[in-house]
């Protein structure tokens, strides 16, 4: 993909990821009332407008990347604040040499790597991490073993997430708000599990066009 | 609902606004941003006492700025821990050339934010910087399958005691023993009559039938540990503090201090209901009240509700409790 | 209605009961009475300074007991005014040989019942009882057609201002003549979000839609004076703080002291965003101001909502605000 | 009459008041609710209570009047405890010679009286003037005027205070908690002329038998 052209489809993704944030922010923070504290709407929607209000699309994508981090690291707070900016601002470094088939993998892997060090959640413990985890494994065998077109393999690993949002409803949470309610957590997804769906089905579809 | 605000979103720019208005001589802001610091902050050769987390527990954080407690205050939206760059402005603020101790309340996002915020901090070449986690509520297990307990009332004895040892001039390691001291002997237990209203989402956080209670609720509109049929105030007075008492396991006689907490919408009236108990029980059992709080001190917006916090005293621990505050919130004359 | 109590009819029973268990070095209960007293009282000397009233304003009365305030606190039952043979026992108790002044709210049944009392008293012997009836509720017009304006949460001051007065030693005369320029000087305007239930009755006193406020209201949940659409925190404020100003007539650049005071449910959040329109239009009307109190001062139960109160100082008054107070709800450390 | 049928009398109206206020405690309460601070029915009741607990039947008639208002003075409370407590303590006095067709009428007339005294209401005020004047003034009249017998004088003025009830409901309150609502008061009739209303209706009753 030629410069211009990856910073174009950066600010897109950018955009359609806020504008789906603000027209899911009531449904996500229903989810955070049943088993959190019904602020996980606002608090991704406040960060990814500011995010997209500071965007600028002259900056090569690391850079791009890394302020979108920052960005939401100081506007969201919260336990998604740190886990979503720090680890995007943290992963960002690996499009320093442009956005590449291989720098995508070495992204996902190294932001999934980051939620994971800085949130001290495993798989299964309802969190975000049940997402991204079906969601990295599968892009990361799609290209490599597979040999698929990033598209393709995006497209694989969205379903992947899908299937880890699901995951989360019918098992106990031991990590973020909802294992304040031990076995009352248990019959609900995990909020910052289904936001991480919506940002991979936006990246997609963006990428598809 | 129904709210005393202008636009959500306004909130909590708005209430920092109307507490500076009101205590210029105890607060000031750092401009642009949410934190209040202590007008005379930093205090040169004090350690700073720093906290914050999200709004809606007023009069936690900033009510408690001021001699002999906190030297700044980061508030967050509303139940949304503060951002990083905030609370690492703000220990920058609070540095008066003795290292500043943050105080924490256990929530995965306010720990990761601290920790975020230290790490920045330790960059810009500020490396005196310490933490202390509270998590002082008993109606959460601290197990593997948690994220270990909440951080509730009893931070506010962190506060003070720490607050007070810095004021009489403990070095940053003496003022974190004692902030660590606190915490491990501090235990609190909650229940809501009913759910809170964001000003965000403008419905109630869970429904609570008129016949029913929560207990084990934390202070962000969470839904508790456990659903009960109404019990009267005598009855809820026993669970919580048997509850507090089961996990602290005191020695027999031992002296300690309670707060009967209110969460926001609970008349005076009730916590001092509930509060008659609290002391019979205590009593009956062979404690020591030292120190005897009853009011709204950590709040979850407009619940109804209370908590009830025990914290095992020693005579150091007494003597900082009762050493003298003076901030918008509490002020302790000490004489 | 959900509420922390055991049985309606122990509520005043029980809360006084809490109180004492919480502050035995502050009050102490006339036995068989419904009375509190300072833990000290009668003080040699000192002219005893008395109020009382229906309970379900707390931290009013008993609140406000201990050294440069209160020297004695009657509870009524829920709303309803003490009776008169309690009142007397309480003038008794509070009697330093310098003569007492009762501190009374004007409600018929407050006047009356204290009237009686005094009549009681003076057949005892005691002839050196004074009162004054505080009137500040400026939502109420004072004419032929009503019983006068109520006394709302002006009275705190009035407390405040004459309990420094007695403690500084001033004789009975004096002490009334500080307190009748406070009422003179001080106007308040409430309303309310929703009406409060009482104990007894179990239901809201009114019903008040989703999309209704009432304007001013009193502190016995009887309906306000005018019911309007729901209105943000800055036009609630300047629709209190403009009624308050327009009847106290204030000269230009005056001095006052202010009061933002939540009615029992309304977060401190949202008191501090009123106070903050509150301060901004005095500032904009070149008022001066000297004193700003946010927070629960005289509550109506479970009723959500504020008042404003503005008082206007003069030196005399002013160093008598800011005098030593320690009393279990105002401690000002006057240094 | 006799002085044991007097006394007997007596017990007997005071239990028939206290049980009568019992069963319209909440009604009251509710009337006081729309136009006062929802306590009169409460206040009453435990005030009725206490004086019938305290009750001894063996004092002459004007202390068991003096009694039973002095338990109200000490138990009701509000505005009606001194009303209602401290009118009958005074009034009293007008039995110390007995209960006689005459010594009735001055009781009424010394009660009303001091009502008015105290309170300062008139009539016109909406409260429990407004009840009570009527009913003196009638009781007076059939007496005086009229030489009925005390039982159809007192049932006549019965009659009498409930129009004065009735008469309180289309009028703005100038006294008492009601003049507070201005005239939003107009529409409901006072609580404490409808709890006037219902003593002399047990009294009458209580007379009949
Ligand atoms: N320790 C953790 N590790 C990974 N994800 C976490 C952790 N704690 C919370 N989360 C995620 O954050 C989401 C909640 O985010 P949000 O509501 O914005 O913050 P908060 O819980 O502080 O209110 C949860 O649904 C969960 O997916
Ligand atoms: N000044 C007054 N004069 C005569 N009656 C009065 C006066 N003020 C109040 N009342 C009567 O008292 C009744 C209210 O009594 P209650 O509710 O027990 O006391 P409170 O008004 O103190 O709550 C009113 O309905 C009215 O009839
Ligand atoms: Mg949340
Ligand atoms: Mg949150
Ligand atoms: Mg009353
Ligand atoms: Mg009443």
């Amino acid at each position: 993909m030629d410069e211009g052209i990856q910073r174009e489809a950066l600010v897109a993704t950018l955009a359609a990821i806020a504008d789906r944030i603000e027209s899911e922010k009531d449904h996500l923070t229903d989810l955070d009332s049943a088993i959190g504290d019904a602020d996980h709407g606002a608090n991704l929607h406040r960060g990814f407008q500011a995010a997209l209000d500071g965007a600028d699309p002259d900056d090569d994508p690391a850079a791009f990347v890394k302020a979108a981090g920052m960005a939401l690291l100081s506007k969201v707070g919260g336990a998604s604040g740190p886990l979503y900016g720090g680890s995007l601002a943290v992963a960002s470094s690996e499009f320093e040499e442009g956005i590449t088939t291989e720098s995508s993998v070495a992204f996902a892997e190294a932001y999934l790597e980051k939620v994971k060090d800085r949130g001290g959640a495993s798989v299964g413990d309802k969190t975000m991490v049940d997402a991204l985890t079906p969601a990295v494994h599968t892009y990361k065998r799609a290209i490599e073993v597979d040999d698929l077109d990033p598209l393709a393999a995006l497209s694989k690993a969205v379903d992947a997430t899908e299937r880890g949002v699901r995951f989360t409803t019918p098992i106990r949470a031991s990590k973020g708000r909802a294992s304040y309610l031990g076995w009352r957590s248990v019959g609900h997804p995990d909020p910052g599990a289904t936001s991480t769906l919506y940002l991979l089905e936006e990246i997609h579809d963006v990428a598809a066009e | 609902m129904k709210k005393l605000i202008n636009e959500p979103e306004d909130v909590v720019d708005e209430m920092l606004e109307g507490m500076v208005a009101a205590h210029p001589e105890y607060v000031r802001r750092l401009e642009g941003t949410n934190v209040l610091v202590r007008a005379d902050a930093p205090v040169e050769g004090m350690v700073g006492i720093v906290s914050g987390g999200g709004s809606g527990h007023e009069p936690t954080h900033a009510g408690y700025l001021g001699e002999g407690m906190l030297t700044g205050a980061a508030a967050g939206e509303v139940f949304t821990s503060p951002t990083a760059d905030q609370l690492q402005g703000m220990i920058a603020a609070c540095e008066g050339g003795a290292g500043v101790l943050c105080v924490v309340k256990n929530y995965e996002g306010d720990v990761m934010n601290f920790e975020t915020a230290i790490e920045l901090a330790e960059l810009e070449g500020e490396t005196d910087v310490e933490y202390v986690v509270v998590d002082d509520d008993v109606a959460v297990e601290d197990s593997l399958y948690t994220s270990g307990r909440r951080g509730v009332c009893g931070t506010i004895l962190v506060h003070k005691i720490a607050g007070a040892a810095a004021a009489r001039g403990d070095d940053l390691s003496e003022v974190k023993r004692l902030a660590e001291k606190v915490v491990d002997g501090v235990g609190t237990m909650g229940m809501a009559l009913t759910s809170c209203t964001t000003p965000e989402k403008g419905e109630p956080t869970f429904d609570l039938p008129d016949d029913e209670i929560e207990l084990g609720i934390g202070i962000h509109g969470e839904p508790g540990v456990e659903r009960t049929d109404v019990m009267g105030a005598d009855a809820v007075a026993e669970h919580l503090t048997e509850r507090v008492l089961e996990d602290l396991d005191l020695a027999e006689g031992a002296r300690v201090a309670t707060i009967v907490n209110g969460m926001g919408a609970t008349p005076l009236m009730e916590l001092y209901v509930v509060n008659r108990r609290v002391q019979e029980l205590l009593d009956e059992r062979g404690f020591d009240v030292g120190e005897c709080w009853v009011g709204d001190y950590m709040t979850s917006l407009d619940m109804a509700g209370c908590s009830v916090t025990v914290l095992e005293l020693d005579e150091e621990l007494e003597e900082l409790l009762g050493a003298p505050a003076d901030t918008p919130a509490l002020t302790v004359r000490g004489d």
